[in-house]
C-alpha cells in the first residue's frame, strides 16, 4: 500500500498553561485512509485532533512546539488558517449545532465559501443530511431549530455540516458515541465510502469501530503515541505491553 | 462656525435669569422683523460672559457683575433691567416681613428659630443659592455679610425653581429669588416694611435688586444686535421688562 | 431549616421586586398625576412661546434629533470597539485597563462631559452650539454603556459556536457576523435600551453643548432644546413641576415607542435565534 | 473539488476582509478610547492647574473642611465622606434589590409578570434624573421631615434613597440579560440533583452570570453617582461634614454641577479638581468591586 | 423474581407543542434491578426518561397526559418536586459540570441536602470520585474548574454528582457514550454494585452493554414502547419483528 503521507507530525508537544497534555507525538497519517486514535479517556486525543485543524488557537494560555505538515505544509507556519480549516473538516466530541435551523446549520459552511445560488444550496444540503443518516427524519422540519433535535440527531446534522464542505480531511471526534447502531453503521458506511477519497481521522472508544473501519490505529496514553500501526497488527499482535493490556481489557 | 456671523442671526447665551426675559423680547423683536433670527441660549452667566469672550456668540447675557479678568477681555455691557430680589417663606408660615438687621442675622446664623422673629417654635431653614450665582452675589452684598458668614447649615440650591421647591416643601424655610419667580406656591415678605413690588425698587424704598447684563465685544455686535439691544432699551421693550415683574432701567 | 431558608430567601425575592415595582410604579403614577392635565394637543404640537402659553413641538423634535444621532455615532463605535476588545485584543493588561477606565468613566458626572463637549466640540471643532455637538458628547457619555454591556454577552456566546463556525473555514468576522453577534443580540439591545434611556435623560451635557434655543431645530447644526432640558430649566429656574412632569410623559411616551421599535428591530435581526 | 479550487483566490478576499474588519474595529476602539482619555486628560489639566500653576496645596484640598469659594477655601473633605457615606449606603440598599429583582423577573415571577416588568424597568431607565429630584423633593423628603420630625428632610438619608432608586433600573436591566444567558443545562444540573428553584438560581445561575452582575453593578453604581441632578435637590448640598445620616451633605458631584454653572477662573479648576477627585474615587470604588466579586466567585 | 414495583407508567403521551415525542408508554420498572431502554435515535427514550424525575417541567410547551408512579405515590400530582429529585438522580446525555470547581461540583447535591461538616463532604466527594472512577484523574486538581476536562472525564464528575445524592433510582442518559473502555468497565462495574440496592435505569445504544448489565430491556421505536422483557429474552427471543430487526442489526 505504497500511500502517500498527507498528515506528518514532528515532535508535538502541546501545554494547557503549565499542564503538558501532549508530549512529543510524531506520526505519519497516510492519504485516503481512515486513522483511528484510540486510549483511555483523558490521554489527549481530542487535544491532537484539534491541533490538527488548528482549533486550540481559541483557548488561551495554549502552547504548542514542533512541525505539523499537511501535504508538505507547515500549518502552523501559514497564515491560511481558512484554507487549512476549509480543507480539514471536523466534528466535534459535543454535539454543536448552531441556534438556527436545520437548513441553515447545513448550509452554513456552502454560504461561507460564497455559495448563493438557492438550488445548489438545497441540493448540498439535501445530499449531506442523507450522507449523515438524518435526511429522512428531518426532511419535513428542515426550517425548525437544530436545538430541539435529541442528542443523537444533533451529532448527525453536525456531521452532515461538515461533509457540506467537501473537505479533503475530516477529523471526527467520537462522531457515533451518541448514535444508536443503525445510525452508526449508516455513519460508517458513509466512512467506507469516503475513504480512498478523503483522509479520515477518528477518535473512538469503540474499539471494535476501530477495528471495523480504520486502516491504522493509533494507541495514546497520557500525551503520547504509545504504538501506531496497521488496525490489524494493533489489534491482534500489538507490539506494546500497554497497548496490549488496554486492547485486551476490551469487551462487548 | 460661520452661522453666528450670518447676518440674519444673532447668538445669544448666558444667564438663565436674564434668558426667560430676553426670549420674550425677541418674540416680540421678530413680529415686526422676521429676517433677523434671534437664538437664546440658556447656559449660566460665567458661560454667557465666555463666550462673548470667545466670540462663540454675539451678545451674553449675565445675572452678576463682571470681574475683573472678565473685564479685561474688553468686554462692553449693557444693563437691560433691574430685578428685585425677594424674600420667601412657606406660605403656611404666618411671619409677614423681616427688617435687613433680621435677614443679616439668620443668614449667619445668629437667630435659627422663627418664634425669635414673630413666628411658632420651630427652627429655620436657611436656604441659600450657591457661590458664584449673581442673585446671590448681589443678595449678600445688600444685606452685608461675607461669604463665609453664611450659616453652615445652609441648604443650597441652584436656580430660582430649586429654591422655590425647596421652600414651597417646608414650613421652615426661608430663601431668596427674583421677583419674576414669585407666585402663590410662596410667600414673599416685606423687607422692611416695604412690600416686594417693581414700583418699590423703582424708587429705591425695597432695597434687595441687582441689575440684567448684556454683554458683547463691539466688534461681535454687528447691526441686528445692536438693533436687538435698542429694542430691548426702547420703550416697547421697557414694557416687556415690566410685564414679566422686572424693573425698568431709570 | 432548608425549607426556612429558602421560605425566607424567596420572601426577599419578592419583597424586593415588589419594592422596586412599587417605587417604579409612584414614580409613574407621580409623574402621570402631576402632569396629565397639562397634555394637551395645544402643548404636544404648537410651537413654543417665551410667555408660557406654547407647547414643546420644537422640544420633542430636538430630542428625536439628538436619539437618532447620537444612537447612530455610539452604537456602531461601541459594539465594534466591544467587539474588538472581547474577539480580538490580546486578554492582557492593556485591555484591562481600557475596561476599566471606561467602567470608571461611567460614574463622571454628565456636566463635565457637557463642559468638555462645550470646549472640544462647541470651540475647537467649531460646531457651535448644536444639536451635533450635544449628540457627540452624548455619544460618548453611552459608550461605557455600550461597550460594556456588548462585551458581557459576547462573553455569553458559547466557545463550541466559534469552534462549529471556524472548524468550517469561515473567517473570523463571518463567524462573529453570522453566529456570534447574532447570539449576542438581547444583550446587546439592553444595552442599547439602556443608552437611549441615558440619552433622553440627560440634560447638563446636552445644555452645554447643544444649547437651550427654543425653536425648531432646521438640521443638525442647529442649536436646540431638548425635552429634557427643557424639564430641568423649568424645574430649576420656575420650580414648575407640573409641567416638568408632562414632559415626563412625553418622554415616557417616546422611549416606549422607541424601546419596541429596537426590539423589533432586533427580532428581525436575530431570526436566527428561536 | 471545483469549489476548492475557487477558493484558493478567495482567500485572499477573505483574509482582506477580515484584516479591513478587524482594523475597523481596531479604529472604533481607539475612537473609543480616545474619546475617553481626551475627557479624563481634559478634567487633569483643568483640575490640576490650580496645584500646578497657582501655587495651592493638594493636601491643603483634600483635607481642607472649608468650601467658600468666594472667599478663596476650597476644602472638599466634608463632600469625600459625605460621597463616600451615600455611594456606600445607596450601594447597600440598591445592589440586592436590583439583583434580587432581575432573579426575580427570570426566574421566578410568572412569566406575564415579569414580562410587564421587565420592559417596564427599561422605561424608568429614560425617565430624567430631574424627574427622579422632583419626586424626591415632593415625596421623599418632606416624608423623611415629617416620619423623623426634623426640621428639613433634605438629607444623606433622603440622598441615598434617591441613589439607590437611580441605579435599579440600569441594575435590573443588565443583571437579567446576564441572568437570562446562563445555559439551561446549569439548571437542569442542579434541578436534578434535589436541589429547589431558589437554591439553584442562587447557587448555579447566579454564580454563572456573576460577571454579567457585576458589569450591572459598576454600570449601576456608576449611573447613580454620575447623576447630580437629583441628588441637588434632595441633598440640602451644605459643605459641611454630616454627624448623622439626618444631615444635609454635598457630595463631589454635585459640588461640581452645583456650581459650575456660575464659576469661572480657580474656582472653576477647583470644581475641575473635584472632578479629578470623583474620578480616582470612582476607580477605587470598581477596584473594590472587582475584588469583592472575585472574592465572591472562587 | 419477585420484583417490587418501583416506577410504574401508564398510558403516558407527551407533546412538544403539537409533536406527539411519546405514545401511550406503559411499563413498570423494578425496583432495584436494571433497567435498559434501547431504541433508535430520537425514538423518545430522553424524553421518557425525562419524564421520571420531571425534567420536562423546564421546558415550554410540553403537554404530559398519563400517570407515572413511582412507590405509589403519582408523582405529577405531588407538589414536592425535591423530593421527587432527590429521590431519582440523573445524569444527563451531555455532561454538564457546573462552572465551579470539580469538589463544588460534587459536593453540590450534599451541600444542598443540607450538610456543612467539612469532613463528611471531603469523604462524599472521594467516594463519589472515586465511584466514578475518575478519582486518580482529579484528585491532584479538585479545586480547578470542571470545565477544563475532558469529554469523558466531564461525564464521569456528573456522574460521581449524581452518586453523591445517595439517589434510590438513578436515571442515566447514555452514561458511557464519552467514556473509554476502562472507565466503561467501571461504571458498569458500579452499576453492577449498585444493582440490588438502587433502582436504575440506563439509555444506551450499546446492545453488549444492556446485555451485560441490565435484567430488563425495553426497546422503543417512534415514542412507543415496542417490546419490554427480560434482557435475555429481548436479545435471544424477541417477541416482535421490529426488535428482532433491530437487535439484529446489531454489531460490534
Ligand atoms: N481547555 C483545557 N484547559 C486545560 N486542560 C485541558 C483543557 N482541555 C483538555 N484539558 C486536559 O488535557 C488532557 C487531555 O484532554 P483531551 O480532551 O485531549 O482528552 P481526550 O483524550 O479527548 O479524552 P476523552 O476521551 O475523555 O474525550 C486532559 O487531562 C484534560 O483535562
Ligand atoms: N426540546 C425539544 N423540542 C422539540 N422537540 C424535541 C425536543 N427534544 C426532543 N425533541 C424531539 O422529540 C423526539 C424524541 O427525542 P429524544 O431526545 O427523546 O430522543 P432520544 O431517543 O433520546 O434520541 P438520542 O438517542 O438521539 O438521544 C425527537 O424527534 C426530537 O427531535
Ligand atoms: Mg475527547
Ligand atoms: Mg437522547
Amino acid at each position: 500500500m505504497s500511500q502517500k503521507t498527507k498528515i506528518s507530525v514532528k515532535n508535538l508537544e502541546l501545554y494547557y498553561g503549565d499542564n503538558k497534555a501532549l508530549n512529543g507525538i510524531n506520526i505519519d497519517i497516510a492519504e485516503n485512509e481512515v486513522t483511528a486514535f484510540i486510549g483511555p479517556s483523558g490521554c489527549g486525543k481530542s487535544t491532537f485532533l484539534r491541533t490538527l485543524n488548528r482549533m486550540n488557537d481559541l483557548i488561551d494560555n495554549v502552547k504548542i512546539t514542533g512541525v505539523i505538515k499537511i501535504d508538505g505544509e507547515d500549518i502552523y507556519k501559514s497564515d491560511d488558517v481558512i484554507k487549512l480549516r476549509t480543507k480539514v473538516g471536523m466534528v466535534f466530541q459535543k454535539p454543536n449545532p448552531f441556534p438556527m435551523s436545520i437548513y441553515d446549520n447545513v448550509a452554513y459552511g456552502p454560504k461561507v465559501q460564497g455559495i448563493r445560488d438557492k438550488k445548489k444550496l438545497d441540493e448540498i444540503v439535501q445530499r449531506s443530511l442523507k450522507d449523515a443518516a438524518i435526511w429522512d427524519e428531518v426532511k419535513d422540519r428542515l426550517k425548525t431549530s437544530a436545538l430541539g433535535l435529541s442528542g443523537g440527531q444533533q451529532q448527525r446534522v453536525c456531521i452532515a455540516r461538515a461533509i457540506a464542505m467537501n473537505p479533503k480531511v475530516i477529523l471526527m471526534d467520537e462522531p457515533t458515541s451518541a448514535l444508536d447502531p443503525i445510525s452508526t453503521l449508516k455513519i460508517e458506511e458513509l466512512i467506507q465510502n469516503m475513504k480512498g477519497k478523503y483522509t479520515i481521522v477518528i477518535v473512538t472508544h469503540n474499539m471494535q469501530q476501530a477495528a471495523r473501519i480504520s486502516d491504522k490505529t493509533a494507541f495514546f496514553l497520557s500525551g503520547e503515541i504509545i504504538e501506531f500501526d496497521n488496525t490489524t497488527t494493533i489489534f491482534t499482535n500489538p507490539t506494546n505491553k500497554k497497548t496490549e493490556d488496554y486492547i485486551t481489557g476490551r469487551f462487548g | 462656525r460661520e452661522k453666528s456671523n450670518k447676518t440674519s442671526g444673532v447668538a445669544i447665551s448666558g444667564s438663565t435669569s436674564v434668558g426667560p426675559l430676553i426670549e420674550k423680547e425677541a418674540e416680540k423683536f421678530k413680529t415686526s422683523n422676521s429676517n433677523i433670527n434671534i437664538e437664546v441660549n440658556q447656559l449660566g452667566s460665567s458661560a454667557g460672559i465666555k463666550d462673548a469672550i470667545n466670540e462663540t456668540v454675539n451678545i451674553g447675557m449675565s445675572s452678576r457683575d463682571l470681574k475683573k479678568e472678565e473685564k479685561s477681555a474688553g468686554l462692553k455691557e449693557v444693563e437691560v433691567a433691574y430685578d428685585g430680589i425677594a424674600l420667601i417663606v412657606n406660605s403656611k408660615n404666618n411671619v409677614k416681613g423681616l427688617t435687613m438687621a433680621q435677614i443679616k442675622d439668620i443668614y449667619t446664623g445668629k437667630i435659627t428659630n422663627w418664634k425669635n422673629i414673630g413666628g411658632k417654635d420651630a427652627p429655620i431653614v436657611v436656604v441659600s443659592r450657591e457661590d458664584g450665582s449673581g442673585t446671590r452675589d448681589a443678595f449678600q452684598e445688600i444685606v452685608g455679610y461675607k461669604p463665609e458668614e453664611l450659616t453652615k447649615e445652609a441648604q443650597i440650591g441652584d436656580g430660582s425653581g430649586n429654591i422655590k421647591s425647596t421652600v414651597s416643601t417646608n414650613e421652615n424655610a426661608i430663601g431668596f429669588i427674583s421677583f419674576e419667580y414669585i407666585d402663590d406656591t410662596i410667600k414673599a415678605l416685606s423687607v422692611d416694611n416695604v412690600e416686594p413690588k417693581a414700583s418699590a425698587v423703582k424708587d429705591s424704598t425695597y432695597k434687595i435688586s441687582r441689575p440684567f447684563l448684556l454683554v458683547y465685544k463691539e466688534d461681535k455686535a454687528d447691526e441686528n444686535s445692536k438693533k436687538f439691544i435698542n429694542y430691548i432699551l426702547s420703550e416697547e421693550g421697557q414694557k416687556i421688562v415690566e410685564e414679566n415683574g422686572l424693573i425698568k432701567i431709570k | 431549616m432548608r425549607k426556612l431558608k429558602e421560605i425566607i430567601l424567596n420572601l426577599t425575592v419578592w419583597l424586593c421586586a415588589m419594592f422596586t415595582v412599587s417605587v417604579l410604579a409612584s414614580i409613574v403614577g407621580f409623574i402621570f398625576i402631576k402632569g396629565i392635565k397639562l397634555i394637551k394637543p395645544s402643548f404636544l404640537f404648537s410651537d413654543y412661546s417665551a410667555n408660557g402659553s406654547g407647547g414643546i413641538l420644537p422640544m420633542i423634535v430636538a430630542t428625536l434629533y439628538t436619539i437618532f444621532l447620537a444612537v447612530l455615532i455610539a452604537t456602531p463605535i461601541g459594539v465594534l470597539a466591544a467587539v474588538y476588545l472581547k474577539e480580538y485584543a490580546k486578554q492582557g493588561k492593556i485591555v484591562k485597563i481600557i475596561r476599566f477606565a471606561t467602567e470608571s468613566l461611567a460614574g463622571i458626572p454628565s456636566i463635565v462631559y457637557g463642559l468638555f463637549g462645550g470646549i472640544f466640540f462647541v470651540v475647537v471643532l467649531g460646531f457651535n452650539y448644536s444639536i451635533l455637538s450635544g449628540a457627540l458628547t452624548v455619544s460618548i457619555i453611552i459608550l461605557p454603556f455600550i461597550i460594556r454591556t456588548t462585551e458581557e454577552s459576547l462573553k455569553t456566546v458559547p466557545i463550541n459556536y466559534r469552534e462549529a463556525s471556524l472548524g468550517l473555514g469561515a473567517t473570523r468576522f463571518q463567524t462573529l457576523y453570522k453566529v456570534v453577534l447574532p447570539s449576542a443580540v438581547p444583550g446587546i439591545l439592553s444595552g442599547l435600551i439602556l443608552s437611549i434611556g441615558r440619552v433622553v435623560g440627560e440634560s447638563a451635557a446636552i445644555l452645554l453643548t447643544a444649547g437651550t434655543v427654543a425653536q425648531m431645530p432646521h438640521g443638525i447644526f442647529d442649536s436646540a432644546r431638548t425635552l429634557t432640558v427643557h424639564a430641568y430649566l423649568v424645574t430649576k429656574e420656575k420650580g414648575n413641576i407640573e409641567e416638568a412632569a408632562a414632559i415626563g410623559i412625553v418622554l415616557i411616551v417616546i422611549i416606549l415607542i422607541l424601546n419596541s421599535l429596537a426590539k423589533l428591530i432586533s427580532k428581525k435581526i436575530n431570526k436566527a435565534n428561536y | 473539488m471545483q469549489i476548492n479550487e475557487k477558493l484558493d483566490n478567495n482567500n485572499k478576499n477573505k483574509y482582506l476582509i477580515d484584516y479591513i474588519t478587524q482594523k475597523v474595529f481596531l479604529i472604533s476602539a481607539l475612537v473609543a478610547v480616545m474619546s475617553l482619555l481626551l475627557i479624563i486628560g481634559f478634567v487633569f489639566y483643568k483640575g490640576l492647574t490650580p496645584f500646578i500653576l497657582k501655587g495651592y496645596s493638594f493636601i491643603d484640598f483634600i483635607f481642607g473642611k472649608e468650601w467658600v469659594p468666594s472667599a478663596d477655601k476650597f476644602g472638599i473633605f466634608p463632600m469625600i465622606v459625605s460621597s463616600l457615606l451615600a455611594t456606600f449606603g445607596s450601594l447597600v440598599i440598591g445592589v440586592p434589590i436590583g439583583i434580587f429583582t432581575a432573579v426575580f423577573i427570570v426566574e421566578i415571577a410568572p412569566k406575564k409578570l415579569g414580562e410587564i416588568i421587565s420592559p417596564a424597568v427599561e422605561l424608568l431607565a429614560g425617565i430624567p434624573s430631574v424627574l427622579y429630584g422632583v419626586f424626591g423633593i415632593a415625596f421623599i423628603v418632606p416624608n423623611i421631615q415629617k416620619i423623623f420630625n426634623l426640621p428639613k428632610g433634605q438629607s444623606l438619608l433622603a440622598v441615598i434613597i434617591v441613589l439607590a432608586i437611580m441605579m435599579l433600573p440600569t441594575i435590573i436591566a443588565v443583571s437579567e440579560t446576564a441572568i437570562r444567558a446562563v445555559p439551561k443545562s446549569y439548571k437542569e444540573g442542579s434541578l436534578a440533583l434535589g436541589a429547589s428553584k431558589t437554591e439553584t438560581t442562587f447557587k448555579v445561575v447566579v454564580p454563572a452570570a456573576k460577571s454579567g452582575i457585576l458589569a450591572a453593578v459598576v454600570l449601576g453604581v456608576g449611573r447613580a453617582i454620575g447623576e447630580t441632578m437629583a441628588v441637588i435637590l434632595v441633598a440640602g448640598n451644605s459643605p459641611v461634614t454630616p454627624n448623622s445620616i439626618m444631615d444635609s451633605v454635598r457630595l463631589l458631584t454635585t459640588n461640581i454641577a452645583l456650581e459650575m454653572g456660575y464659576a469661572f477662573g480657580t474656582h472653576q479648576e477647583m470644581l475641575f479638581a473635584t472632578g479629578v477627585v470623583l474620578f480616582i474615587f470612582i476607580l477605587i470604588l470598581n477596584l473594590i468591586l472587582t475584588k469583592i466579586s472575585a472574592k465572591a466567585g472562587s
